[in-house]
């Protein structure tokens, strides 16, 4: 199955393409993992403010190691900056932006998503195993607009877009568009709808992966990305 | 790029409209945005229901406002005080809705809407006539009355300092409702004292984050309602 | 009626003995109205912090007139001053103070107390009248101690210390102790215990003065205060 | 005179006995009281409840209190990391039970607890596992979940600067859950790295005021606990 796969984006790319869709003057949470990446790609000219779950508004990017600063991490507890115009608050306050819905977008990584929005993306549910959730449900129901970063099927080729999910939920009916290293795809009123695809696939291939029906957007147009 | 700053006062308030539910920070004379409530009276917007702690006084910034006929409703903690006489009147004429909040219910209700939960319980009020119709529930053997979010449409607020992207600070008392009411309305309008350059309020110290502001005027010299007041000034 | 009230503590006096009973350490609220005037007779050397609604810890004195500044003012609306070690918060933050049960003793007026603690002083319930409640109801179910200052009866003659109260109530069994110009009286458990009387009355004359029937604490002792 | 200050980190924990519910400041290594939980260890308090956001890291800190077998309970947001193997053992041995609420409701909780609301409403996990067994509510169209207070006996907070009043300041993200867990505990116990004149912090810029803490001792050198980590120390 992984020798059939098809070369879509890049992670990198994936991130840079995502960062194309934050406009200008967005408050944007950026979740743990792959989502961080996006911050390496937001448009110049743009001005973006990052929040930051453990409490801050107006991260700038990443320290030099010599100037990385154990009191200054983001949610995945990495080492940041501050950009003129930052704030820093308080667990309770920096939860209230979330869930008082002042974000205008949240980029989340998923294990699955349902074609009606559907969010899985903090458990597999696996007996056992150390559960850890954050503050993904707090973002999955806080943003104006969910974003999803995810491969378009799993390693081992399962759709990651489902009918239903399997996974434990993270939220239900939250996510606003799909962005996959194949396509990106509005959810709208509980149906699929891809706006963009990559050039290696085919809506044929494209629905083969999927696990939900898809609709195209009048206008589909390639998801393309520069190398970075 | 962010720069919520707006040209003048004015334009500042023109998409208020009538039947606008507006909150207006102060408590008494302490942070009340006069010079805002003034501009939103020269809007000519009708019907209002507006939320504060008081009922206003004299004949300047909130009480000008219910003098004029533009407030429909109000939602307060205490509209009584010694010079709150249009409050009075218009109460007394059956001309004013009042609904009447504990205020440490009111500050809860509106910190609720800002930060998305739905409904709370709290013992104030519980078993008063404050509490009739509301829902009551006992909880770990006490009494809680169950209160709902309080949302804005608008905000109006004064700050001492803000940057462009709304970032703010407060000077002593005038903070009160400022930091709550501006996460709780759509769309949050400040007069700031002075205007900063972004960086110029330390990130530890700022109070309300921009993200919470909509658009700041810069009013260097706000008038003292005390002042106001006692001189028996009266707008417009 | 009048002719025949028994003298006891002037209101400045009523206000010295409560001050004697607020020990050094305590967070304090004084109401508006007569209990403010407790500020002014806080024993020397008692280090008491005194909280404002409007969002102050750490209250000092009146300023001069020509020091006043009108965005630092109490609840009451007059201006006041910062002691060092004040801090200034959001009203959120002071109302979590109150209802949070961090204040270990609020002085409130009254209309009227019941024998059970139940408070009324926010509303005569006049129909009509312009209604105001401010900090009161989340004061009397927030402070660790609820002292009530208040004359014994009312100007008519009329007992302010009742069986039941007759205005609306502004908290439900909140009272813990009632300071009157005849007396200091403990609400617990439903009951009131005298625990010291003005010499200008005897237990005959405070109980018919009284419309709750009155206990006596073993050592009941002369309720004195200087000239103030 | 009110002083809050202690003499000695050992003192200021000296009364947290078995079984309490201790909460415990901090976000991964920005914030964490590490002076103040090794002297909880040396105290050997058992059978504890503890409420941290994380699991714990290494062999120091919180990592260490659960390894040295104190912790009986833990209410956490995200326990997982790569360096908290401590918490997985326990965990995945069954000597440790684990409360996993969602980092806003947690923040909400806590705050809860200190502002004396009874309970709240909050959109967050509604529908998914983490609201199995809590009471739903359909508000304005939107499912809600109950949400009840976490109350402390004791929190162990890491403070930039304090007076002898407990007025506090923190530094940078290291405010995180400091200023919520002040206010939610019975007894609060903060270690600052500065000890300032009552007015030394300015009181615009109070974080946390002094009435939410009980006890101050002074940590003028606090370690890394990242640096910590990367040595592999160990604690005792």
């Amino acid at each position: 199955m992984n020798a059939a796969r098809p070369a879509g984006l890049t992670r990198n790319q994936l991130a840079w393409r995502i960062a194309q869709d934050i406009p200008d003057g967005a408050y944007v949470n950026l979740g743990i993992g792959q989502p961080v990446l996006v911050g390496n790609y937001l448009p110049a000219g743009r001005e973006i403010v990052l929040h930051s779950e453990n409490g801050i508004l107006g991260m700038g990017p990443e320290p030099a190691p010599e100037d990385a600063d154990e009191e200054l991490i983001n949610a995945g507890k990495k080492p940041v900056t501050l950009l003129p115009g930052a704030a820093l608050f308080n667990q309770a306050e920096s939860f209230a932006i979330v869930r008082g819905r002042h974000l205008d977008i949240c980029v989340l990584g998923a294990f699955q998503v349902a074609a009606n929005g559907d969010l899985a993306n903090w458990s597999t549910g696996a007996p056992g195993a150390v559960p850890g959730v954050g503050g993904a449900m707090d973002l999955a129901i806080g943003a104006s607009r969910v974003f999803v970063m995810t491969d378009h099927c799993t390693r081992g080729g399962a759709p990651k877009i489902v009918g239903e999910c399997s996974y434990p939920l993270t939220g239900r009916r939250v996510v606003t568009t799909i962005y996959t290293d194949l396509a990106v795809i509005d959810v709208t009123a509980g149906r699929l709808t891809v706006r963009e695809m990559a050039e290696a696939v085919d809506r044929e291939t494209l629905q083969g992966l999927t696990g939900a029906p898809l609709g195209w957007a009048p206008a589909l147009r390639p998801l393309t990305a520069p190398r970075v | 790029m962010i720069d919520k700053r707006v040209a003048d006062i004015a334009e500042a308030v023109a998409d208020i409209g009538d039947g606008a539910t507006v909150l207006i920070g102060g408590f008494g004379e302490a942070g009340s945005p006069t010079e805002l409530i003034h501009a939103l009276i020269d809007r000519g917007a009708r019907d209002l229901t507006v939320v504060n702690n008081n009922g206003g006084n004299g004949h300047i910034g909130l009480a000008a406002l219910v003098e004029q006929g533009r407030v429909r409703r109000m939602v307060c903690s205490y509209p009584r005080s010694s010079d709150a006489d249009v409050f009075r009147s218009f109460y007394e004429a059956g001309k004013l809705e009042l609904e009447l909040v504990p205020q440490g219910t009111l500050a809860e209700r509106l910190r609720a809407a800002g930060a998305g939960i739905g409904g709370f319980y709290t013992p104030t009020a519980a078993g008063t006539v404050l509490a009739e119709g509301k829902e009551c529930r006992e909880i770990d053997g006490v009494d809680h009355v169950l209160e709902l979010p309080i949302r804005g449409d608008f905000a109006l607020i004064k700050a001492e300092t803000a940057d462009r992207w709304g970032n703010l600070a407060y000077r002593l008392a005038a903070r009160n409702f400022g930091p709550v009411m501006c996460t709780a309305a759509r769309v949050t309008i400040v007069q700031a004292r002075r205007l900063v350059p972004l960086g110029g309020i330390p990130p530890e110290t700022v109070v309300t984050p921009g993200i919470h502001v909509d658009r700041i005027v810069t009013v260097p010299d706000p008038m003292s309602e005390r002042d106001a007041i006692l001189r028996g000034d009266r707008y417009p």
